[in-house]
Order: structure tokens, then sequence, then C-alpha cells
């Protein structure tokens, strides 16, 4: 009964809270090792083999997911396309910037599609746009809090 | 002929370099050397990358490698600088 | 060519289970270090381990909806990463009582790359940084920022400036926040929105990486 | 059509985009408590905080100064919105991002105190934020690889739960056990409000009550009973 | 028996008590005297448990009627002060209770 | 019935139950320990007494908040009892006004500025940290009843029987978090008489009063939910039996324990929640 | 078909002798050794982004790496030079 009450009292102590949750961590994941794992291949927003797109000479590759800026919409297997009224929309769409470089090169589909318009940009600002503002709102979250400190402790030379 | 000689692919090539520079990294004690091996290993991940055909990235890579390096460089250059007037202190305040 | 398959690809599916033991291994290396380790700032470091695992994981899933999960996890590191950092600093400066002004220690080197380098670099990076926008870009172009402001030799706190920048950040995802709101109200105005997004996030991220800058220009000044 | 989850009616859901925010009367309850108490924090002031002075019969008074009270209330009210948040999205992948922003913030509301002791537990407790986010995204890939997708909506009309479901949603368990600091991680948190600030320091324990809370609901949609 | 006859129930227990503490406090000065036992407050007590749980043997009021003077009767002899009403309200408990028995048996 | 009137009907009877049940509590704590102890009115009275009494506010006290912790405190046991008694909604929602009260008796604590107060604050934070048995509770009722609405539940049992028989040991834990609300008990930690009264130290007349009916409603709707979640349906005057019975054995408990040092507690009820799981897992299984 | 797998796997060595590297490799009892070893990782971990097609994730995470890695080099640095004993 001591030595559990010392164990606990031990506990207590914050020094040693994050490795004792990291060992807990550890023991979870070890049974990982034992459950079978495997990928449900039904997924949303599925991509094609890798590589492939760059090797059919596409120019927009790896992100091409068809569609005609302003025209024709892309193709966006989202979870709820009903909520979404301008889906494919974002995809379809390369800036004039990004129309120019598509036309020279094969192998600027990186840039090209990540300039505004894109798939990752469709998911990120349009189907999962709460997603950004929480990601966005992380980070500035946290340099408020280093600035602050920063500016009125770590950096602070007058006093 | 050689058919060996097929293995010497981009990609190959660079996961021998990559390999090179990960083992280098890990095996040389002093920073500075450590910095060099990271050369090596961004040298061969930009091998992959161009070998996967994406130039915009491996051109990006290619300038932040050198934006690391030289950030490294300077902390280990500053860090050796704070260590060699500690042990100065140390010992002036010993011989006083 | 079909551009957007019906099911994951199987090279993904097969590769799924070695992704996640890996994951998993990774994980299990960090966390043991991070039980067995007792210096704090060491913590600190091996919990970047840690996120690698995570990354490799989300990544795993290996469609684009992963991909731009990948991102949060990746922003969220980094932004945990700067505040605990600082947090460190300052209570370790609590505890010894020291204060600022006794240190930094000047930096007794010449670099030419300093001297020449970091205009070229910021410039290129900017505005590859402005082509691509968004968190990418931003990221990008705040790093081609970073390495500028901190080869700078000015010295001391520009506490207005460091205002006036991250008042100019703020106002910028204000500018991400109108974007969303306009995709979702006005979903007609797509194009807008995207754009709203896309430059708000851009300059958010930027001039926060550039901020990060005059940090570690205190840090590493010359002399 | 009629939904339920847990057996309770789905009163109605906020669609952005593929992100449905949900509400039952459990959602809505949390949501407003957290609003409610968020409201009444950005109106609050600070309470002084009296000690024996050692050694003599004196008082001294511990208050928060102007500028510090400013900062901590600009990221308490944040916390609160974003636990208001985490009360109704239902989205796992959101509702992880939601914790996780929940932490940074707590971490920053005693982050700028003087007390070197409640210093160190915020950096423990940081430290473990950001060990618990990979358990937290992991979890929810977890989840959406074996599911196929992260809507809490469309895993409650499934019918199974496979042994990797389970695994996730440990995980996510896991990783919200490290955020908000349950039992027998509950030392980092407990020492932090030992500083004043009193209506800060409230939202850093709502927000993890709260969002523990919800975890628990998630669990169970992902789980269904044998 | 629905919420609203249970809080009249309720109430007139509160009363009683109330009522019972400040008659005790009047009547008794002594602090904490267990020995004896007072006749009015016994037979209070038994004319209360009697009303409580004998209630359907009488028939001229509303059964919940006298359930509620029952229970303020009962309560006023519990509710006294520190040390009083205890071997009353046994007695009248009981009591009450072997009649209770009896009806059920005949 | 009228919904509205409904709901007040069911308040007032949660609270004066309430105070009598935790009167009667008192009174057999005494009696155990050889004292006359309060009548049991006492805690009633007390209530009623602080209504009349004049309202003083701490000067250092975190002004609008100081006093709207009361209100929200009451508040949320008003919300527990119509989502309770009078509609018999969501389990889950019981469990988070159960949390939010916990927040509540922080921050009375915390606000007032006095240090006895903050003592009580860091010691809710411990104790909400015992959450643990809860969750449990609510998972392994999950499990077997495949529902989180109350009424569904109590039609569960009503064709399957009490869920008392069948997951004994979350029975039990929840027994644990009834004790931990209880005063006096061993898990009481943010109340003990070492802090002297913990979180309502420092709050005074009206403030008081509606902390104390929060308390006495607390109290009632804790033991209503075991009653209904564990027993099943029952009838009115079998409620009251059975809360008396539950009363009087947290009392004996009380009684006989003493408060256990802050980790102790909390690791206490934790130990106790996880061999509660691991039981009930392999209870279910068999 | 043949380069994903190479690329995966070289990632998959990458990251995982890259972390043993970082927790219990040579002089790691350095911090700054140890900062300069979760490079491998990192890398490991691009050629994995690489693999799965992810080109944007994996220049964030090029450029995010970098400014990690000089925050936490400031930290080092920062609390070398004040002597801090942790």
């Amino acid at each position: 009964m001591k030595s559990i009450g010392r164990i606990w009292n031990s506990l207590a102590n914050p020094d040693r809270i994050p490795r004792l949750y990291a060992l807990v961590l550890g023991i979870v994941l070890i049974a990982g090792f034992l459950i079978p794992i495997g990928l449900n291949d039904h997924q949303l927003y599925p991509r094609p083999e890798p590589q492939l797109q760059i090797n059919a000479q596409d120019p927009l590759a790896p992100y091409d997911r068809g569609g005609v800026t302003f025209e024709q919409r892309g193709i966006v297997k989202a979870q709820y396309p009903q909520y979404l009224p301008a889906i494919g929309e974002i995809t379809a769409y390369l800036s004039p910037i990004a129309m120019g470089v598509s036309g020279t090169t094969l192998y600027y589909g990186t840039s090209i599609y990540s300039s505004p318009g894109g798939l990752i940009d469709e998911i990120l600002y349009y189907t999962r746009g709460f997603d950004t503002v929480l990601e966005s709102s992380i980070l500035m979250m946290a340099f408020v809090i280093a600035s602050f400190i920063a500016l009125n402790f770590t950096m602070r030379r007058d006093d | 002929m050689y058919p060996f000689l097929d293995l010497v692919t981009l990609t190959n090539v660079s996961v021998g370099v990559l390999f090179i520079g990960a083992a280098g990294i890990i095996m040389l004690k002093t920073p500075m050397d450590k910095v060099i091996m990271f050369a090596l290993l961004q040298g061969g991940f930009i091998g992959i990358i161009v070998s996967a055909k994406y130039l915009d990235v491996a051109m990006a890579a290619a300038i932040f490698d050198p934006i690391s390096t030289i950030i490294m460089l300077i902390a280990i250059t500053k860090l050796d600088e704070i260590r060699k007037n500690k042990i100065k202190s140390q010992e002036e305040e010993f011989f006083a | 060519m079909i551009l957007v398959p019906d099911v994951v690809s199987p090279v993904v599916v097969a590769i799924y289970s070695p992704a996640v033991f890996v994951g998993i291994i990774v994980a299990l290396i960090g966390l043991f270090g991070i039980s067995i380790e007792k210096n704090d700032l060491q913590v600190l470091i091996l919990t970047d381990i840690v996120g690698v695992a995570m990354l490799i994981i989300v990544a795993a899933v290996g469609t684009d909806l992963a991909e731009s999960l990948v991102l949060p996890g990746l922003v969220v590191e980094l932004a945990e990463i700067l505040a605990i950092c600082e947090i460190l600093m300052s209570r370790e400066m609590r505890k010894t009582g020291k204060s600022v002004a006794l240190i930094p220690t000047p930096l007794n080197f010449d670099m030419e790359v300093l001297q020449t380098a970091p205009v070229f670099i910021a410039v290129i990076l900017v505005i590859y940084g402005a082509f691509l926008s968004g968190f990418t870009g931003g990221a990008i172009a705040g790093g081609g920022i970073l390495f500028y402001v901190m080869s700078l030799t000015v010295r001391g706190v520009p506490s207005d400036l460091w205002e006036g920048i991250a008042g100019a950040s703020g106002i910028a995802w204000c500018l991400w926040i109108t974007g969303f709101l306009v995709l979702f109200v006005f979903p007609s105005y797509w194009l807008l929105g995207l754009m709203l997004a896309a430059f708000g996030v851009f300059i958010k991220v930027a001039f926060k990486a550039g901020l990060i800058g005059v940090m570690n220009r205190e840090e590493f000044r010359k002399e | 059509m009629v939904v339920s989850i847990l057996g309770s009616q789905i009163i109605g859901i906020i669609p952005l985009g593929d992100i449905v925010f949900y509400m039952t009367s459990f959602n809505l309850f949390m949501f407003a408590a957290a609003l409610a108490f968020t409201f009444i924090i950005a109106i609050s002031k600070t309470e002084t905080q009296v000690e024996a002075e050692f050694g003599s019969l004196g008082d001294r008074e511990i208050k928060v100064a102007k500028k510090e009270f400013k900062f901590r209330r600009f990221l308490a009210i944040i916390c609160g919105l974003a636990t208001a948040g985490a009360m109704v999205t239902g989205d796992i992948f959101d509702f992880t991002l939601f914790v996780c922003l929940i932490g940074i913030v707590n971490i920053g509301i005693v982050g700028a105190v003087k007390q070197i002791d409640v210093l160190d537990s915020a950096f423990q407790y940081g430290l473990i934020a950001m060990i618990a986010s990979t358990p937290l995204f992991v979890g929810a890939s977890l989840i959406l690889a074996a599911t196929g997708t992260i809507s809490i909506l469309a895993i409650n009309s499934l019918t199974y739960t496979t042994p990797m479901m389970l695994f996730g949603s440990i995980l996510l368990f896991l990783g919200v056990a490290g955020e908000t600091g349950v039992a027998p991680f509950f030392a980092t948190k407990a020492e932090m409000f030992r500083t004043p600030g009193s209506p800060f320091l409230l939202i850093i324990h709502l927000s993890s009550l709260l969002v523990i809370v919800r975890v628990i609901e998630i669990l169970l949609i992902i789980n269904k009973p044998f | 028996m629905n919420d609203a006859t249970y809080l009249i129930y309720i109430i007139s227990f509160v009363l009683g008590s109330i009522v019972g503490l400040v008659l005790s406090y009047r009547k008794y000065t002594a602090p904490y005297v267990t020995k004896n036992i007072d006749i009015i407050a016994l037979i209070v007590s038994i004319i209360g448990w009697m009303l409580v749980i004998n209630s359907h043997l009488i028939t001229f009021i509303p059964i919940y009627l006298s359930i509620t003077i029952g229970i303020f009767l009962v309560a006023l002899v519990l509710g006294m002060r520190p040390g009083y009403g205890r071997y009353e309200t046994v007695i009248g408990f009981i009591l009450a209770a072997v009649v209770w028995i009896g009806t059920v048996l005949v | 019935m009228n919904l509205m009137l409904n709901i007040l009907l069911n308040v007032i009877i949660a609270f004066l139950i309430g105070t009598i049940l935790i009167g009667l509590q008192r009174k057999i704590m005494a009696r155990i320990q050889g004292r006359p102890g309060p009548p049991i009115i006492q805690h009633l009275l007390h209530t009623l007494k602080f209504f009349i009494k004049e309202s003083a506010f701490p000067k250092t006290a975190a002004m609008p908040f100081y006093v709207a912790i009361t209100a929200m405190l009451f508040v949320i046991w008003v919300a527990a009892v119509i989502d309770g008694p009078v509609t018999e909604g969501s389990l889950l929602l019981i469990f988070a006004i159960y949390t939010i009260q916990k927040i509540g008796e922080h921050n009375a604590g915390s606000s007032s500025g006095s240090p006895y107060g903050k003592m009580s604050c860091v010691r809710a934070v411990y104790s909400a940290a015992a959450e643990v048995p809860l969750f449990a509770v609510l998972i392994i009722i999950y499990l077997k009843a495949g529902t989180m609405n109350i009424s569904s539940i109590i039609n569960y049992q009503s064709i399957h029987g009490p869920l008392l028989f069948t997951i004994p040991l979350a029975a039990i834990m929840f027994f644990v978090l009834i004790l931990s609300k209880s005063q006096y008990s061993p898990f009481a930690i943010t109340k003990g008489k070492d802090i002297v009264s913990g979180y309502e130290t420092e709050h005074f007349g009206l403030l008081r009063g509606y902390l104390m009916i929060s308390e006495s409603i607390a109290w009632y709707m804790l033991l209503w939910v075991f009653l209904t979640v564990f027993i099943g349906p029952l009838s009115l005057p079998a409620y009251l039996i059975g809360m008396v019975v539950l009363s009087t054995i947290v009392a004996f408990i009380n009684a006989v324990t003493p408060i256990l040092n802050p980790n102790h507690s909390v690791m206490m009820q934790v130990s106790l929640a996880f061999i509660g799981i691991a039981g009930s897992i392999v209870l279910l299984m068999i | 078909m043949l380069e994903v797998y190479i690329w995966f796997y070289t990632g998959c060595t990458l990251v995982i002798v890259g972390s043993l590297a970082t927790v219990i490799g040579p002089g790691v009892k350095d911090p700054l050794v140890r900062t300069l070893n979760t490079e491998i990782p990192a890398v490991g971990l691009s050629l994995i982004f690489l693999t799965y097609n992810s080109t944007i994730a994996l220049l964030t995470f090029i450029a995010a790496t970098s400014i990690i890695t000089l925050i936490l080099l400031r930290t080092i640095v920062r609390l070398e030079e004040m002597g801090a004993e942790l």
C-alpha cells in the first residue's frame, strides 16, 4: 500500500509526465503490430497510380483531374457533393501564368497546380476549407504566443 | 554486354549517395563534418526528385539546401565559439 | 489515361501496411528515446521524430485527401515547436535570472555567402512562392524572407516594424477567412474566394516565417 | 430524413463543404455552454491573489499586468471558440485540429506568466501536446484508411467495427487524453492552475473536460456495440 | 401518484420538520435528553404514522390529503431538536406497521 | 401536463429531496460517530438562511465571473433535471453537465482570489482528472444496452432486467462517482475541511444560497441517474426509498473513512476505474 | 514501377535508421548533433512523400523542415549561451 502511494505521488510531478505518456503511447502502439492493418480501397478523393501521369507526359502531372478552365469541371470525389455547388471548378482552374507554363514544359505540374487553382487548393480551400481555417489559426496562435514571449521577455533588452 | 551497367541509373546512384550521406552523418561526430555529409544527403535526394521528373520540386529543394546548410554553419560556428569561451573563462577562473 | 480511378491503386494498397509499420516503428523509437531521456531540450528534439512518424502514417493512405491532411499535420508540428521552444527559453531565463543584455555573444566570422546570396535566394524564393501561393508558397517565400532578414546586420528588436508585420499577417489571415466565407456563401464567386484564400494564407505564412528570421537575427548577429 | 446518433435525434446540420457540423441536444448544450463561458470570460476582470507575506504580518497581492491580461484574454477567447467548434464538428480530422488548437492555446495562456514552476509545467504540457498530436492524427488517419471516410455522420451509418477502427479510436482517445490531461497525465495540467488569472485558467479546464466528453461520444459512434 | 402530489408530500414534510423544530426548541430547554418519552409527541407520531401507512383505511377524506396530514405530523416529531422525538417516531412507526401487516393478513 | 410546470415541479422536488437527503446523511454520520448531529432539515434551513443574509463581495474577486458562476451552476443542474426526470433524454448530456459542474466548482474556487479557494480550484482540476470512471461507465452501458438515451435504457431494462446485475462493476464505478460528490467522503478533496469550505469559502449570502441549491439538485440527480440507469423503471416511492438507501450507504462509508490526499484520491478512483473496465469487459465477453 | 518501390523502401530505411541515429546514435548527448541527425528521417520522409506523388506536401515539408531546424538551433544556441542546466 505504501509503495502504491509512492508511485501515485510520483505521478504528481510534472517532469515525469511526458516520459510516462511516451511510455504508455509506446505500449499502445505495439498493439498496432498485432492487429490486421489494411487499406480500404474505397476512399474519397482517390488519385491515380504513382508516376502514372508523369510517365504519360501529362504537363499537369501529378495533379491533373480533368476539366477545362471556366468551361468544364474537374472530377472530385467528395464526401458530400450535394453541399458543394461549385465542386470541380477550382480543380479545373489554371491561372494565366500557369497556362503559359504548362504550354512550355512537362515537368512543372506541381507548381502549376499549386498556384491558385488545382486539386489541393480545392480540397484545402473549398471542400475542406474549415481545416485550413484551423490550420492557419494554429500557426497564428503559436506565433502570437512565441512573439509575445519573445518581445516581452526573451528578446527584450531594456530591463 | 555489361548488364550491371543497367543498374547505373539516376535513381540507383542517388540512392547510393543518399545512403553514403546518411551513414556519414551518423558516423562522423564533428558537427562540421556532418554538415558536409548533409550536403551529400541533399544531393542524393535532389537526384531522386529529378529521376521522378518533378523539376520544380527539385529546384525548390536545391534552393533550400544551401539555406539549411548556412543556417547550420552559423549555428555551429556560434556554438563552437560559446564553448571555447566557456572553457577559457573556466581556465581563467582556475588560474585566478 | 484515367484521371481519377474508382479505387485506390493496388500499389498504394500493397505498400500501406509496410508504411504503417514503418511509422509505428519510428514512433516507437522516438517514444523510447523520450521515455529514457532526462534532458528537456533533448526531449523537444526527439518529439520531432514522433511527428515524422505521424506524417508517414497519414501520407500512407495515398489519396489526395491524405495529402491535404498532411499539410495541417506539418503546420501543427511547426507551430508547437515554435511556441514550446520560446517557453523553454523563457523558463530557463527566469531560472538563471540572467537578463538579456549580457547575451548574445557576437559572432566572429565572415561568410562570403551571407553577403551575396541572401538577396538572390530570397528574390527567387519569394517569386516562386508567390507563384505557388497558399501554404506551400507561404512556407517557401517565408523561407526566403527568413534567410534574408537573418543575414541583415541591423540589430535590436524592431518593435514597431514587428508589430506592423504581425498586423499585416493578421490582416492576411482575415483575408483568408473572407475568402472562406465567399466560397461558402457565394459559391458563384469562387474565383474571388480562391484568390483571397490563396494569397491571404500565402502572405500570412510568409510574413510569419520572416519574423522567425528576425528572432534569429538577434541570435546569430555578426560583429 | 431522421438520423439518430446514439439514440438522440439530430436537430440540425451546418454543411461547410465536406466538413459537416451536426447538432444533437448533447452537442448543442455543450456548444452553448462553451460559448456562454467564453462570453463571461471576455467581460471579466481577473482576480487578485492575496498571499501571506513570509516572516511578517503583511499581505502580498499578485495581479495580472495589463498587457499580459489582454494577451491572455485574447487566447482564452480563441480557446473558448475552438472548444465550441470541437463540440459540434462532424469530422474527425477537423476535431483533431480543434483539439490541437486548444492544446496550443492552453500552453499560451500560461506561457506568459512569471512563476517558474508554472512555466515548467506549461513546457511539460507542451511536450505532451506535441507528442499527443501524433496519436491524434494517426488515429484519424487509421480510421480514414479503414472506413474510407472521416465524416462522423458517414461512420455512424456503417454497421461494422473492424479491429483497425478500434485501434484508431484508442489512439484518438490517447491523443485527446494527452492534450487534455486526464489521469494519470493530470499533473502537468493541474500545476498550471497555480498562477493567477482565474477566468483564463477556467477555459483551460473547460476545454479539456468538454473535449474529453465529446471524444467519448465520437468513440461510441465509431465503435458499435457487439 | 403523480409529481404534483409527490411535491405536496415533500413540502408537507419540510413544513412539519420546521414547525417541529421550532416548537421543540420552545418546549424543551435541556439539550439532548435521550431517555424521556413525551406523551404528546408520541400521540402525534402514532396518528401521523397511522395516517401515512394506513391511509386506505380512512375513507371519508381523499387519500392524498390524509397522507399529507400524516406526513406533516410525522415530520413534526421526527424533526424535533437533536435528542428528542426519536423513540416516539420509532414507536409510532412500529404500531402503524403492525396495523398495516394486520390489515394485509386479514 | 404543461412542460414548464413540469420542469418547475421537478426542480423543486429535486431541490427539496436533495437537501433532505444531504441532511439525512449528515445525521446518520453524526450518529455513527456518536454525536447528536443536526436535524435532518438543517441543510435546507441553511440554504434558505443564506437567501435572507446580506451578500458581500470580496474586493479581490474576478468580478462578473464570480457572480455568474453561481448562476451557471444552478442553470446547468436545472438543465440536468430537464434532461433527466422531465424528458428522459440523452445520458451523455447528463454526463456533460456533470463535467461542466466540475468547471463551476473549479471556478467558484479560483475567482475569489482567496488562497483556500485557489487550493480548492487546483484540487478540482485534480479531481476532474479522475473522470475516467465516468467514461468507463458510459462506455460499458453503451456496449451493453446499445443506446445512450435514458428512455431507451429504461425500456431495455424492462425487457432484459436491471443492468445492476448484468454490469455490476459499472454500477460500482458509478457509485464511486456518487461517493466522490458527497460531502466528507474520502474523495471529496475539493471540499475538505483542511481548506475551510473549499470552493464555497468566499461565496456569501445569496451566492452561497445558489451554490447550495445546485449542490442539492446535483445530489438528487446523481442518485436519480444511478437508480434509473442501473435498476430501471421505478415508481416514485421506489425512487425515494432507493435514494434514502443509497444516501445511507454513502453516509456509512463517509463516517468511517478519512479524506485522502489529492493525488491518492485521483489515482484511487482511476485504479478502480481500470479494474472496473477490465472486469466489465471480461464479464461482457463471458 | 520498380522505381517507386526503390524510393519507398529507401525512404523507409532512411527514416528508421535516421531516427535510431537520433535516439541512440554516437554523440547524441550534444543537442546539436541530435538536431543534425533529425535531418536524415526528414529526408526519408520526403522520399515517402515522393512515392505517393504528394509533391505539394513535399515542397511544404522541405520548407518547414528548414524553419524547424532554424528554431531548434536558435534554442540550442541560446540555452548554451545562458549556460542553462536542463
